[in-house]
């Protein structure tokens, strides 16, 4: 055992190592693979584990988890890269509560092990099954499976989510306090199972990066859990990292989107878009033309492009950037402001503007660009909403009050590519579109770059 | 033993905390996908569990899937990172720079 | 035992570079000092070798020693450090925003 | 025990909460206290350890030690701080190695024990031993009971201190392999004590700081390995972090003044000022006199006061202060330049004026200020040297290039208040005291300040 555990901490030594790698841009890459060699070294380590047997059943399942796992992340489209990670964390979420399920037949109930055995185990097997389904039900949703609107039963809707809780828990504390029929193992995998999906169906798509965010760290909590349940070392470290890093960085996407996690658990808000309406009540908007706008930004001294969830949804990225190109030709100082909540995951904007291979140099998070749009002629705004939202500023009765925003409505003048009136994320109306020097230009964003683009190429 | 590991989990959970503390919002999505691969290491249970003998065929047919299910989840976890960190590769130098 | 001892050690050697590298350069000296106050924490190997019956004249008086010194790396470290931090009181607020 | 080690967990989660709170100025104050209640858990807890006796005796030791340690920190002053620090620092490995040569005694030279823990035990006393009497001879520098000046045995040096570091090991290798005559511990003691004093004697009063941070994270190692020994949790994590972080520390110090730490503990270099010339071979410098100093600042619209480590040796601190509001009422602005490494410890100068109440707002990190030199009428440079010699930018071959300097040369003039022409701490010439912008005010700091002070009073 000296040389497993010796190895188990070289493991999770490069884990830490890794992780520190990953959290700068020039280290990320090697970072992710030092972790990976990590878990190289724990795996083998625990294969040397003297006595070990079944290696045919356990090559099995190694051989099926290789050929799923690595097509799947070869082949998955960039911007479906979050549901995908959903997925991942779901199976280790399984994972666990398989494992526990099994310990307990195993150990008929758990009849002959220490109390904390016990508890850690149902801990895992409650925590990993929420998990499981939480994250099918994130997948099914942001892969368009599941309506991405909120599913819920109202006001009953806590009550009921308590009650699947207490229900599970129930179970737990029958087993640890010497019950050992399979059916309240079973039944604590079925009502944790049950909560997973309720907790989850009732929040909006756009919140899914949260909420995959706190799953993920559930599923290192339950990995640190079972941990403790076979005193393993490596489990026990690499899964309470994962629980306190995936808690704030949880913590750190929330706060960026002025949001706070319980009231994202407790749904319902964020069901995206309200019905289309292309014009308000009493106010009006400017429309312009794709001509119109490539006369202006042809002529402009500099244009900062605003990307936003709009952008994404219509895989606009590359015909943005044969735009840029177009007006950088003519001169013209083009930079893009990226919100750290554009889209939906952090750094999606980012994600997608490198697929486009926009010069890294010509990105400018918030901080940097938001003094520049007083010295700007053309803001085009590429279906983002709320990020450019003046209520953030100025309406402390918005629920978006108080994020901090890109300030497009200190250009001279603002072009917004949507397809209609609909609100964004956060289902507020936008000031910004009534503004005097906005001009909307409705359509799908792509179509409409595309037709920018066009008439730039004809000027 | 209890005691000693309760020790190690606190440690751990402060180095998950403070590593984390520091990191520039472009990377949150690669962290959150780095750290999810890193959580398949609750296939050691399974291994531990089926190569130290587990018994009856149900067992049997759990475990493999539990590890199956682990492996998916770090063999896809570290790629899916590789692919989005690959995305910054070559501009990295100027973020570095912040 | 000494194994997972080994894996405390590391944790905290993680837990220790971690929680340093990203201080500012004016806390250089109080952190110094800080942390030379937390080492007196060896007061604790004293009282453990003395209150579980060390045995020889000699032997507890080297302990008392010990002890002695431990209090005074422990007492003063915490003292000198607070009175250094109390210089930057009442400044801190503009300093934070950086 | 199970509640001891509980309590060990609080005390080391409070020391790391502590610690995470001493790296922010807002947090600082109430770090250090926190951690200060974990090591109240920690002894508690440890007074709770079943079987405890010997009361008295500890009494004993903890009323002395806070008799000792109480006093001396309240009344020691700011400007003797490192050196203060290097005694608590030196008690500390003290005790370690007492406390190591007790345990040989009390266990027939670990005659019963596992292997490790002889290991870690003399381990613990060799470098605790080290660190002891390395921080007297620091301790002694900086107070200057010692001559401040490198005292070496020049190139016999180095095989001296192997031979040294090569017999202590040799009496340790011996009593893990079974000897357990007690003059081979004592040896060991001796020996390592030798070196400690050998390796500090021959580096630099301006070496210290960061020799100090070396030795409390050898401290910090050794009490780490005598947690090993006793197995005892809450000396391990202590005692790690505490060596982890000093390394970094020690690190960080040293790369903020362009030296490597095998080259400060190698020795030799640093012993600060060469003898005193007033003028230089060849070249000339420009003298002026207290009242014109005065009437240039007087009349000039921006003032940048330039601190260096002879501010804190003359103690002008207060002196610079109050010149500095004579000047402010006259409405020039003035702003103090604060060099990373300007001094002898870091943060010196922001303690140092901290102390005589100078507006935090006034002072200026190096890359806050270094842009506005260019607009300034007269930079008064203070006891400051090396930090402003512009051979760090412009002479590949001088000991400083490369290291970041403030650009006093760019600002309209320049006055330099110093005793003579003495290099400082790196010992190279200062070109900046020929450039013909600059003129020499000679003489202690304080008494030229003050001379300044009352000129600008009759103006
Ligand atoms: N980044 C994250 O981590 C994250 C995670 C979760 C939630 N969020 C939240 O998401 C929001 C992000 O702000 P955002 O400004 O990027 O997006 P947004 O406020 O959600 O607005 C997106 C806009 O794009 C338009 N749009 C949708 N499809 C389009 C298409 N095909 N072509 C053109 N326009 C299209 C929509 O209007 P039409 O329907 O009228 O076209 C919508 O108003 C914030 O409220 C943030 O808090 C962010
Ligand atoms: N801050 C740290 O952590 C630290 C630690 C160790 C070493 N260092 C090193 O120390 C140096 C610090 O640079 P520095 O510019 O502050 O100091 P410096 O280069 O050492 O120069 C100090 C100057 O002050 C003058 N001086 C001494 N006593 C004086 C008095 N009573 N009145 C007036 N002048 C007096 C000396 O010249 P005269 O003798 O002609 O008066 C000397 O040239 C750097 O080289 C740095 O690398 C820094």
């Amino acid at each position: 055992m000296t040389a497993v555990q010796i190895l188990y901490i070289v493991a999770f030594a490069l884990f830490v190592y890794g992780l520190m790698g990953l959290t700068g841009p020039r280290t990320a890459v090697r970072g992710n693979w030092i972790a990976a060699a990590g878990m190289g070294v724990a795996v083998i380590a625990t294969l040397m584990i003297p006595g070990m047997g079944n290696w045919w059943l356990i090559l099995l399942g190694l051989a099926i988890g290789a050929a799923v796992g690595v097509p799947s992340a070869r082949r998955v489209k960039m911007t479906a890269m979050p549901q995908m990670v959903a997925l991942f964390n779901g199976v280790g979420g399984g994972a666990v509560a398989l494992i526990a399920w099994v310990e307990f037949r195993q150990s008929d109930g758990f009849a002959h092990e220490a109390a904390y055995v016990a508890v850690a185990s149902l801990f895992a097997a409650l925590v990993g099954s929420v998990s499981f389904w939480g994250s099918l039900i994130a997948f099914g949703k942001l892969q368009e499976i599941l309506p991405g609107r909120p599913i819920g039963a109202g006001r009953l809707q806590q009550p009921i989510n308590l009650l699947l809780l207490a229900g599970g828990l129930a179970c737990g504390i029958a087993i640890v306090a010497g019950a050992s029929a399979e059916l309240l193992v079973i039944g604590l995998l079925v009502l944790s199972a049950a909560l997973g999906v309720l907790v989850v169906l009732p929040i909006g798509g756009a919140d899914m990066p949260v909420v995959i965010s706190l799953l993920n760290a559930l599923t290192g909590l339950s990995a640190a859990a079972m941990g403790l349940a076979l005193d393993n070392t490596a489990l026990i470290v690499a899964g309470m990292i994962v629980g306190a890093s995936g808690t704030i960085l949880t913590n750190l996407m929330a706060k960026a989107m002025n949001r706070s996690i319980p009231a994202i658990v407790a749904g319902g808000f964020g069901g995206g878009g309200g019905p289309a309406a292309e014009v308000d009540g009493d106010r009006t908007v400017r429309r312009t033309s794709a001509a119109d706008a490539a006369v202006q930004m042809a002529y402009a001294n500099q244009v900062i492009v605003v990307p936003g969830y709009g952008m994404a949804v219509a895989q606009a990225q590359h015909a943005v950037r044969e735009m840029a190109d177009l007006l950088e030709a003519r001169g013209v100082a083009v930079y893009y402001a990226i919100h750290p909540v554009a889209g939906r995951m952090p750094g999606h904007m980012n994600v997608l503007l490198a697929e486009a291979d926009v010069p890294y140099d010509r990105l400018k998070e918030m901080d940097e660009i938001n003094g520049e749009f007083a010295r700007t002629d053309v803001a085009i705004v590429i279906g983002a909403n709320d990020v450019t939202n003046p209520a953030a500023r100025t309406d402390p009765s918005s629920p978006i009050y108080g994020m901090p925003i890109l300030n497009v409505d200190e250009s001279r003048s603002v072009i917004v590519l949507k397809r209609g009136m609909a609100t964004g994320f956060a289902g507020v109306d936008n000031a910004l579109y009534f503004d005097p020097r906005t001009a909307m230009l409705f359509g799908d964003a792509k179509a409409s770059v595309s037709d920018v683009t066009e008439e730039l190429k004809n000027l | 033993m209890l005691l000693q590991n309760l020790a190690v989990l606190v440690l751990a959970g402060f180095v998950g905390f403070l590593v984390i503390s520091k990191v520039p919002n472009t990377l949150h999505t690669p962290l959150m996908s780095g750290t999810n691969a890193i959580h398949g290491i609750v296939l050691l249970g399974g291994l531990i569990v089926l190569g130290l003998g587990a018994e009856g065929t149900l067992d049997k047919i759990l475990l493999v899937i539990a590890i199956a299910f682990g492996t998916i989840n770090v063999v896809g976890g570290f790629l899916v990172t590789d692919r989005m960190l690959g995305m910054f590769k070559g501009r990295s130098d100027k973020d570095a720079k912040r």
